[in-house]
């Protein structure tokens, strides 16, 4: 991990209030893996509002070009800053941060499941789990039809996917969750990952209680410093005692396993 | 380009000697680890540790972090692994970087300072100092820390002293009035120096669901916006003259640093500047040996206190 | 569109009735006139007047602002023309736009207190209360304020309250432990509500020329960077409920002001906001009906103190 | 006095670190007065640092346009943030504030003493003092020559002038203020005005005192409201007694007498 600055190579909207933005870094491509985060500065030099670096998934790295780039949706003060950014210019991050992903050889089949802006570290495992030759699933849920145009990329990968709206104004209407629920037999062999809101993990929680298939979610939590030093973003883990620790987000995880994962 | 230049950065906290005044905040820095990776952390005039218990603690729980206007809300409560934990696995490491490290505890009362103490013996040519931080603003909702209590802080550093030898440094807190008495108690107790401050009691709420931002409701206020009470509660306490200070609360670059030390601190402390940029410490050590090299000052212990009138 | 909607905005403060819960912060909003140029102030809830003295005062030698991060430093020194020339001069013209007044006083002891009260008891009808400042930093460097000794408190409000019939706020410290203690001192004196917060003791330093930015040394901090310490104090003080609140200390918009009601205050000050955003008034009084109407609240009385438990 | 929003016509780097920014405004244009300035909000909707707006002397008015200008130096983050917006955007901005300067029709002669950056304001000065037909010497100093590109809308206004640089680098070397010193018979029947740094304005007390030559400067004092209710912005004036009070630079000036200005 080091703070570094790159150029904005893009950053272009692909969806309302739906940016990603294309930054060089040699650096981050060669040591980037899947499940990783950067913490992006979302002010200008010299500027502390807002002071705090914001989190970001790596969305996708490609490595003939020395590009990383980061799918984000415009929320608050740092991601208008950041939406703003223009091409040409730099931007301050750190990174990668997280733990990788592991990916054993053993596992042939993944199921994805993401919803909204979750998709966006899938992306960047799906990527990964293509070059390993694996069998991928992607089953992306979101509220309306305001990722459709980022979905060219996901048709791109040239993977088996199914989209989820809760209004049907794209794909099928429902949840990916039930999807999940209505077909988890034929993901008896699959490792599942999944990332999205809380209420979208508790149901995944509660589809794959007690059914032995392995789940890792990728969790989120406010954070201070990134790094693992201020424990600021806990999350409940279980022990393995019937008791729990607190674990960070940003130096344990992001990834997780979502069967030990206590939200309360 | 740290090193050399003809310039002096030591200063001298009573016994404490330090190769430049910049330190970090206990519980910004964890052992100094992590940050390695982003520069080398011997530079540093010490790494300050987060504040270890005698037995693990958990923490509070989440939400732990609220970012305000220009600086943040923590609630972490002290989550560590023990005063064990740290001898095994960190001190070791870290001293292996070169570092040079002050150590924080945190007892629920004096026995528990004692019986961490009574550890901290056995490795405490490995340290540089002790730091007691009576002043955590995370433990109870609104709880009273024992710095507002100067008998407490004095019999708390006594204590300690009586088992350690090596320099003791208390911690106090901003949220009480009794910043000179207490650092008094604390010059009575055998203390060598004292660090302030800490957080300063906050809370945030969410307007949708009428509930506290944080877990545990309130918490420690940290950052850039404190830096004018922080630095306003150091010059008091310097024009009192009693013991040497760490200055610390929303430094963010050198600039701030060289506030503190001309407002009376000794040394500084740098804290939640360390999560914006990694290479805080780093870059203050830097720019203090500039400013001191441009002004034409070879020595920082010239201008330390060079403000109070 | 601020009023009818069928939204009841109107609070009381004991017998202080305020048509919406926004009113400005002592000496951020000058008497109204200036400020009567950009929106109508009669909207507020009410207009509290800088604080005025029994005599002139001059203020203090500048420089007497410094911006910090997210907010300023102000070492004013309750300059005013004296409580007869506000009764001549001001209150006329004020009265006239149609604004309720806060005449916010101000003595060095009791007895100017007194005095003044006298003067304003000419006049009383015209006001909607007074407001006791018992807690400006700026009068001497670090000077003590009557908010911290409570039986001073008593003293001075129990004085005033003999001599004017309308309703007393007491506006307190923060740089103080006694805010708890004071209140109910003020309430046993008489008090009908109190203000908090007053600005926080801070201070910065000019690091070429070592001298203090502020021609008193230190000076008053305020808005938004104190916001979360300002909003703490509310909601330990409306938990513990002695009087009702107005809560203030770096509110900047609607979402603040929702915030410090929430946390417990019955009406919410706006100070600093004024010099940044001139409308910041109105446009608060404005957010606070959209938010309840968004909400389907259909009274702002309802989410008073819902964050308390 | 309003809040204002207006477009911004041009933002034109004119030397090191100078700028000047054109801005529409029908309001400005019909209302504003030579001495008065505006309070100019520098940092983006929701961000809150700088936190407090920057005041700047009204540069010129071109009523044709409805556009006012400001001419300013880049010294911190407020005018870093106003030296980086385009063209096409807005200015957030109150004004006109500070009371005007009022030319009586008595007085025909003028002579101008600026220094650095104080020219802004003498610059309207002037225009307004050319439509009443007076006569103008304008008298400026710099330290070197960053003001040079600058200098060819001093000529054009068509008046009599002086460049002095400390360093000699363009006009005459040496200080506008040892010019007036030199000349200043030439100037009993003249009317003041200056505006510039406080050790100039000092000088030119020196040179005038016991002169009984009206006199006018432009003061700047750190602003909190710029609108007269903080008492923030305070200046040492005499009061005829013997002793002083405190006037404010944004409501009661920032145009003083200067010999009634007690700087310590
Ligand atoms: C590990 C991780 C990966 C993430 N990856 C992505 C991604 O790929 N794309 C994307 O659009 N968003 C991602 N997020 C969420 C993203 O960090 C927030 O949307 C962003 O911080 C909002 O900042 P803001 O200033 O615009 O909003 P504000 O609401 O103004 O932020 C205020 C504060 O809350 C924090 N915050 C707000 N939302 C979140 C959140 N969901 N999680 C954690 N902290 C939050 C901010 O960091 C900041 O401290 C990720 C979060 C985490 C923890
Ligand atoms: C009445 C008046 C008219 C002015 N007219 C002009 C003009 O036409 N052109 C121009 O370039 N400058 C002018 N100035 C100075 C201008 O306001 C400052 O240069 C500017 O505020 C600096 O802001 P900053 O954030 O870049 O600098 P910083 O140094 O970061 O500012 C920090 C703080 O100091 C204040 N400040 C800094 N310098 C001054 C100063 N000289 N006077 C008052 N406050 C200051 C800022 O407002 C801010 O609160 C004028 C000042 C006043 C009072
Ligand atoms: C996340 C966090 C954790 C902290 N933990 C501790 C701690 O364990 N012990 C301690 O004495 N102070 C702790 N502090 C307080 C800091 O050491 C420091 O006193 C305070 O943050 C003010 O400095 P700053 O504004 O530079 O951060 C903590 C502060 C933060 C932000
Ligand atoms: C310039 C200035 C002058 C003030 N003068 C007074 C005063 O005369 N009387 C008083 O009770 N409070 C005074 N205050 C304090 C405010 O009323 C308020 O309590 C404080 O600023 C916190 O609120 P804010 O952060 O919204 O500004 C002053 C504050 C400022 C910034
Ligand atoms: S954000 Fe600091 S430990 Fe995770
Ligand atoms: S800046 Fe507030 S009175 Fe002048």
């Amino acid at each position: 991990m080091k703070l570094l600055s790159g150029e904005i190579i893009s950053n272009e909207k692909c969806g309302k209030g739906l940016y990603k933005i294309e930054v060089f870094s040699p650096y981050i491509c060669r040591n980037a893996n899947a499940g990783q985060f950067v913490n992006v500065k979302c002010s200008p030099d010299g500027i502390l509002d807002p002071l705090l670096r914001r989190p970001f998934s790596i969305y996708n790295v490609e490595k003939e070009y020395n590009v990383f780039s980061i799918l984000y949706l415009e929320k608050g003060k740092g991601t208008k800053f950041l939406s703003d950014l223009k091409k040409g210019s730099n931007l301050n991050f750190a990174g990668p941060l997280g733990s990788s992903i592991s990916i054993g050889d053993r596992s042939k089949n993944f199921l994805l499941v993401g919803g909204g802006i979750g998709i966006a570290p899938l992306y960047f495992l799906a990527r990964t789990l293509i070059q390993k030759g694996k069998n991928i699933f992607f089953a992306a849920g979101f509220k309306d039809n305001n990722f459709i145009e980022w979905s060219g990329e996901l048709t791109r990968l040239g993977i088996n996917y199914r989209i989820f709206t809760e209004d049907g104004s794209w794909g099928d209407e429902g949840l990916a969750t039930d999807f999940v629920k209505e077909n988890i037999k034929k993901y008896k062999n699959y490792k599942i990952y999944c990332c999205g809101p809380r209420d979208m993990l508790i149901s995944m929680q509660d589809i794959l209680a007690g059914k032995k298939i392995s789940v890792t979610a990728l969790l989120e939590e406010r954070m201070a410093c990134g790094v693992g030093v201020c424990r600021g973003c806990a999350v409940k883990i279980k022990d393995g005692n019937g008791s729990f620790v607190y674990k960070t987000v940003c130096k344990d995880g992001p990834a997780f396993d979502l069967m030990e994962v206590i939200f309360d | 380009m740290i090193e050399g230049s003809g310039i002096n950065l030591s200063v001298n906290l009573g016994r404490i000697k330090l190769k430049n005044p910049v330190v970090t905040c206990s519980g910004t820095f964890s052992s100094g680890l992590e940050y390695s990776e982003f520069y080398d952390v011997s530079i540093l005039g010490a790494v300050t540790t987060k504040s270890f218990s005698f037995v693990s603690r958990a923490g509070n729980p989440p939400p732990r972090i609220w970012e305000t206007t220009c600086g943040m809300l923590n609630s972490i409560g002290l989550q560590n692994e023990g005063i064990d934990f740290f001898i095994k696995n960190h001190l070791p490491k870290i001293k292996s970087l070169g570092a040079k490290i002050i150590l924080s505890i945190f007892g629920d009362d004096p026995g528990e300072f004692k019986k961490i103490a009574r550890e901290v013996k056995k490795v405490e040519s490995s340290l540089l100092a002790v730091e007691l931080n009576l002043s955590c603003p995370n433990v109870k909702e609104g709880g009273i820390a024992f710095s507002s209590m100067p008998a407490e802080v004095e019999k708390i550093t006594e204590a300690v002293c009586k088992i350690l030898e090596i320099p003791l440094i208390v911690k106090l807190s901003p949220n009480s009035d009794s910043i000179i008495e207490s650092a008094i108690r604390a010059k009575c107790g055998g203390a060598e120096a004292v660090s302030i401050i800490n957080s300063i009691v906050g809370t945030a709420i969410d307007i949708d669901t009428f509930k506290p931002r944080l877990g545990n409701v309130t918490g420690g206020m940290s950052g850039p916006a404190i830096k004018p009470i922080a630095l306003a509660k150091v010059y008091f306490l310097a024009k009192a003259d009693i013991l040497p200070i760490i200055g610390m609360g929303g430094i963010y670059d050198w600039r701030d640093a060289v506030e503190f030390l001309v407002a009376g601190a000794s040394a500084v402390g740098v804290g939640t500047a360390n999560f914006v940029d990694y290479e805080a410490g780093k870059k203050i050590i830097e720019g203090i040996r500039n400013y001191l090299s441009k002004k034409g000052i070879n020595d920082i212990n010239k201008i330390i206190g060079k403000a109070i009138c």
